[in-house]
């Protein structure tokens, strides 16, 4: 694809895995909102996170990949998976499954997704331009790279983002506390 | 043929190279040798179990029950597949594999040796915790799946149990990925060749790092290990006693041992990653101390009089047998699998003279690429031994105290450790 | 009685108050086909998450009338199958049976018969608390005791076998005495476990006694305090624990247990650990008094004047001993027959077991196997 | 042929349509939670998509942060969820109606 990339970077197959995994992302996003068991759309949803995460790796983000992995797949799911267990309500599964206004909802997302698509059309040449050579950014150093513009350029962001998490921990505990 | 050869004298990963007939063949080799290494995981540590515990263990497939992995994994495979009824079949069905994918994915990125790993990742340390966390998927689902009691509760106590000791984990390992930090040029890396080159680089284990802190950081990496695997003392999710078996206790069969492949699989990795982070990986003990032509050779000779040892061991179960016409087949089979032992280490030794003497890269290469893995394998093998060792001799922790551990014990050392690393790092 | 064993009530197991409403309330069975039940116990437990609200025992699955059996039997006939309640130490049952019965024809053992018997039943005692410490060990999670053990058992076990030919219902008492004589070299052997002994004892309690996980694993595990042990009828190592310093060997004595100087071992807080203490004090105990008996052994004969047939006169008699898992009591009813006309047995364990709801509540599910082993039940004995 | 920007934007526009499909129609709030977590994965692949484009890393810093967000959001949305359900016994969207009761 590209001389200038540092070797071992380089995907073989690029339009192969590249369709197999967004066709997967896709499908299993699918199955994520329209199972009727929640742990089926949830186990769904992680074949989602994985792919994509695949796919951040063809894009020469592996820390990214990483990160999605080790937070997304391995820890915000199976604390789903863990609440879902808790509230297992077999009477649920046997309701219905869509709200009253799901015509509704449905109309706005198709007007959403067409939105998208005339936006493409209309930037097809702005987005299919080639990309611009990779930089040692994108190579081995990239983890290093994003580790200096996370504590130089966005330092601030950064720490208030820790403070995010600080309060989404205490938010969670003092919510599923039966006793204070 | 060039093909084939093409990747002799390498100095790169066949994944890194682009080489990808050698990464497929490593691929191979990695999962057929990783399967291996379990059936032989599980004969030992019934073998030395039982001779913790004044029992001598399976004898009578095989000698000395050298058969008895086959004759389960037979076993296991004729078996009835039961699914409860009241089971959900897909997820029933696909919980032994989410386990046992996630365990055997992190084996790509294991560095066995400078060049001995199907690939090398920039972000191969983040790469391996994220992937092994995933095998608790494994078990949450197969817990749920069963739609039985105890299975539940053993699938929301595993979750909650490697969760909280991925924590401290996952500190234990950033202050060793801190010391890689150290090198002349100055930066770290997250990948695991590269951490293994850092302690080349920097003449010294992480182990011994800053003494005490490498240690610490071990020790706690080294116990959160064993909770990351299940295994006792911290094996509530299968505790026996209180759950009948925990989280599998519906399975049965091929599924069953699934799950057992994929437990054992995650113990050879979590220890590889112990080895690489902290034990210096593919290198050799005393590289600097033993240094010199004559020391090396030595070491290069080790693999081969390790395999002719083992021979010589199975020789002498041979002359120690009962010499009743009931044993001579045992006799005869425990004799072949001596001489196939000491004849691996033969041809070992004369590979490693012979690339003393000869100048030929090929061999050369072929020897030092024997060496880097029997070394690292040598060192994963003492965590094995050290795994069974743990549950002979240990009760089981219970829920809470488990938590507490982790959480007031393990948690707070590591991030002290974490911190002491940093500033030490920065003065030094 | 306090609050805690007013809580004792029926669980209420098959209408939730409030249907769904608490996501974690969970029943589960715990047996009656489970490893750490020792046997058939079935226990149902109510939960909230790990935390055990209440249990209730479902006893009855190896019952076999043991009792009702009796008034169909003969005196002698009958003295067998006391062996099958508590089968791991059926040299105690069978003294405290015979004990009964010649308590009931007023006879009395001869000496010589006095001092096998002590030294049975002690090296019996030993036997059933090896048991006991290596499936407890084993249900908290240490496998290898129970090998130590059982390998250790091995050796008294050879010694019944020995002397009357049976290693586990050994039937080694008849009314009126023993049956056997001591066989050549009993005293030998004896002497030989006497010393083989006490170092097995240390390699116990060098895998458990200081073993952190050991400690907090039965530290403040299932208290019992001692006003409530002795409300349950609580008996044996379980109520010593507690601080009651109660043992029938010496509050009682039978056979000719005054002769000997031993030590009642107690506890002060009636958890797990204590128990545990308790049972490995009193095998060091027992060594003792076996010590004092062969070598203190008399000549004489073995057996009592006892009738060949055997009719006591018209009356009843309650006779308790000290069996390894507590006070073993005997009520038998004669009428006069050859046949009892009633009898009841106390069985230790079965009392003990009434104490397991108050020491688990509040507490977690590992707990209750822990419980359970340190309540050393034996379900032929708790069923009969 | 060669797999330009656009084609990872559509990927993402499509995960992002399937997330807004599942918030407004479902009614349980867990697949609810799960829609969410499709709709900011949509938005992270762009982000890297976009900075694989430019060739500049913040994108990649975005979705770093991106994903902080979401394990926070999906703790503290659970959390409300597990509180929820102790009070009223349900996980229906619809039925939660009322801010008292």
């Amino acid at each position: 694809m590209n001389s200038a990339m540092a070797p071992g970077m380089t995907p073989v197959a690029t339009p192969f895995f590249f369709y197999l995994l967004s066709g997967m992302a896709i499908l299993s996003g699918l199955l994520v909102i329209t199972r009727r068991n929640a742990v089926h759309s949830a186990l769904a949803l992680i074949v989602t996170l994985l792919s994509v995460s695949g796919l951040y790796f063809m894009l020469y983000a592996p820390f990214v990949a990483g990160v999605q992995i080790i937070v997304y797949a391995g820890g915000i799911m199976v604390l789903f998976l863990f609440v879902i267990m808790l509230v297992n309500l077999e009477r649920v599964i046997r309701e219905r499954q869509f709200n009253r206004m799901w015509p509704v909802g449905l109309a706005a997302a198709c007007a959403l997704l067409a939105l998208f698509l005339s936006v493409f059309e209309k930037g097809k040449s702005l987005f299919d331009r080639a990309s611009v050579p990779l930089s040692d950014k994108f190579g081995p150093e990239n983890t290093q790279q994003v580790g200096i513009m996370l504590y130089g350029n966005y330092m601030f962001a950064f720490e208030i983002a820790s403070l995010l998490l600080l309060v989404a921990i205490l938010g969670a505990v003092i919510m599923t506390k039966k006793r204070i | 043929m060039n093909a084939l050869m093409s990747y002799f004298g390498s100095k790169q990963t066949p994944g890194v190279a682009g080489n990808q007939l050698w990464a497929l063949i490593y691929i191979f080799i990695i999962f057929a040798g990783v399967a291996v290494i379990v059936i032989c995981m599980n004969w030992l540590e019934r073998k030395v179990l039982a001779h913790f515990q004044v029992r001598i263990g399976p004898m009578r497939v095989g000698p000395h029950g050298l058969l008895q992995p086959f004759a389960d994994a037979l076993k296991l495979l004729t078996k009835e597949d039961i699914i409860p009824q009241e089971a959900d079949k897909v997820v029933f069905w696909m919980a032994p594999v989410i386990g046992l994918l996630a365990a055997f994915t992190v084996y790509i990125v294991i560095p066995f040796g400078p060049t001995q790993a199907v690939t090398d990742m920039n972000i191969g340390i983040l790469f391996m915790l994220g992937v092994s966390s995933l095998g608790v998927l494994g078990i949450v689902t197969a817990g749920w799946a069963s739609n039985s009691h105890y299975p539940l509760i053993g699938a929301l106590r595993s979750s909650a149990q490697m969760v909280s000791y991925e924590v401290a984990m996952g500190l234990a390992v950033v202050s060793a990925i801190l010391m890689t930090s150290l090198n002349r040029d100055g930066t770290g890396t997250l990948s695991m060749l590269g951490i293994v080159q850092a302690q080349q680089q920097q003449g010294i284990w992480f182990i011994f790092k800053f003494f005490p802190l490498g240690l610490i950081a071990f020790l706690i990496f080294a116990i959160a290990m064993v909770a990351e695997t299940n295994r006792a003392p911290f094996d509530l999710p299968e505790a026996e006693s209180e759950l009948t078996a925990g989280f599998h206790t519906e399975y049965s069969g091929l599924r069953w041992s699934l799950f057992m492949l994929g437990e054992y699989a995650a113990m050879i990795a979590v220890s590889a990653i112990a080895v690489t982070l902290w034990l210096g990986g593919w290198m050799r003990p005393f590289p600097n101390g033993l240094a010199g032509a004559g020391w090396d050779f030595f070491f290069a000779l080790w693999p081969g009089l390790t395999f002719i040892g083992l021979g010589g061991l199975a020789f002498l179960g041979v002359v120690r047998m009962p010499s009743a016409q009931f044993f001579k087949i045992q006799r005869v089979g425990l004799a072949i699998f001596a001489l196939a032992l000491a004849g691996l280490g033969g041809l070992l030794i004369a590979i490693t003279i012979g690339a003393h003497y000869s100048q030929r890269n090929i061999i050369a290469s072929t020897s030092a690429g024997i060496a880097y893995v029997y070394w690292f394998l040598l060192k994963v093998a003492v965590f094995m031994y050290l795994f069974i060792w743990y549950r002979a001799t240990w009760p089981r922790y219970r829920f809470d105290q488990l938590m507490k551990v982790g959480w007031k014990v393990l948690l707070p050392i590591s991030l002290g450790v974490l911190i002491v690393t940093a500033i030490v790092g920065m003065i030094l | 009685m306090n609050d805690r064993t007013d809580a004792l009530s029926n669980l209420d197991l098959e209408t939730p108050e409030k249907p769904y409403l608490d996501s974690n309330e969970l029943i589960i069975n715990m047996g009656p086909q489970h490893p750490a039940t020792h046997g058939v116990l079935r226990v149902i437990l109510k939960l909230d998450g790990e935390k055990v609200l209440g249990t209730e025992c479902v006893i009855g699955y190896l019952h076999r009338g043991v009792e009702k059996i009796a008034e169909n039997r003969t005196y002698t006939m009958f003295n067998p199958y006391v062996d099958r309640m508590d089968y791991v130490a059926a040299v105690s049952n069978g003294l405290g049976y015979c004990q009964a019965v010649e308590k009931l024809l007023n006879v009395e053992a001869p000496p010589r018969a006095n001092y096998i018997r002590v030294i049975l039943t002690e090296l019996n005692r030993i036997a059933s608390h090896q048991l006991w410490l290596g499936t407890h060990a084993l249900d908290i999670g240490a496998m290898t005791p129970l090998f130590y053990t059982f390998r250790d058992r091995e050796e008294i076990l050879k010694i019944f076998e020995k002397y009357c030919g049976a290693r586990l219902t050994t039937h080694a008492f008849r009314i009126g005495g023993c049956q056997y004589e001591t066989y050549a070299g009993f005293e030998k052997d004896v002497k030989n476990f006497l010393a083989f002994f006490p170092p097995k004892i240390d390699e116990y309690e060098e895998l458990l006694t200081g073993n952190r996980i050991w400690i907090e694993r039965t530290k403040n595990v299932g208290v019992i305090s001692a006003k409530d042990a002795i409300a349950f009828g609580v008996t044996g190592p379980v109520l010593r624990a507690s601080g009651v310093k109660w043992d029938i060997r010496k509050a009682q004595p039978y056979a000719n247990y005054a002769d000997f100087d031993f030590e009642i071992p107690i506890g002060q807080n009636g958890d797990t650990y204590d128990r545990y203490i308790v049972r490995m004090i009193e095998m060091r105990q027992s060594l003792r008094i076996i010590e004092q008996a062969i070598n203190g052994i008399p000549e004489g004969p073995i057996m009592a004047k006892v009738p060949k047939v055997i009719k006591p006169p018209v009356g009843e008699i309650y006779h308790s001993i000290e069996a390894p898992k507590g006070e073993l009591g005997y009520f038998i009813v004669s009428d006069g027959s050859t046949q009892p006309y009633r009898v009841r047995v106390r069985p230790p364990s079965f009392v003990n077991l009434q104490a397991l709801d108050i020491m688990v509540r509040g507490m977690l599910v590992a707990d209750v196997v822990a419980v359970i082993g340190t309540l050393d039940i034996v379900l032929g004995e708790v069923d009969r | 042929m060669e797999i330009t920007t656009l084609h990872y934007l559509v990927v993402a526009a499509a995960l992002f349509v399937l997330g807004v499909i599942g918030v407004l129609t479902r009614r349980n709030v867990v697949i609810v939670l799960m829609s969410i977590e499709l709709i900011l994965n949509a938005v992270n692949l762009n982000l890297v998509a976009f900075s694989r484009m430019w060739g500049g890393l913040h994108g990649q810093v975005f979705a770093v942060f991106i994903v902080v967000d979401a394990a926070a959001e999906a703790a503290v949305g659970l959390g409300i969820l597990i509180a929820f359900f102790r009070n009223r016994e349900t996980i229906n969207v619809d039925e939660i109606d009322l801010l008292k009761w």
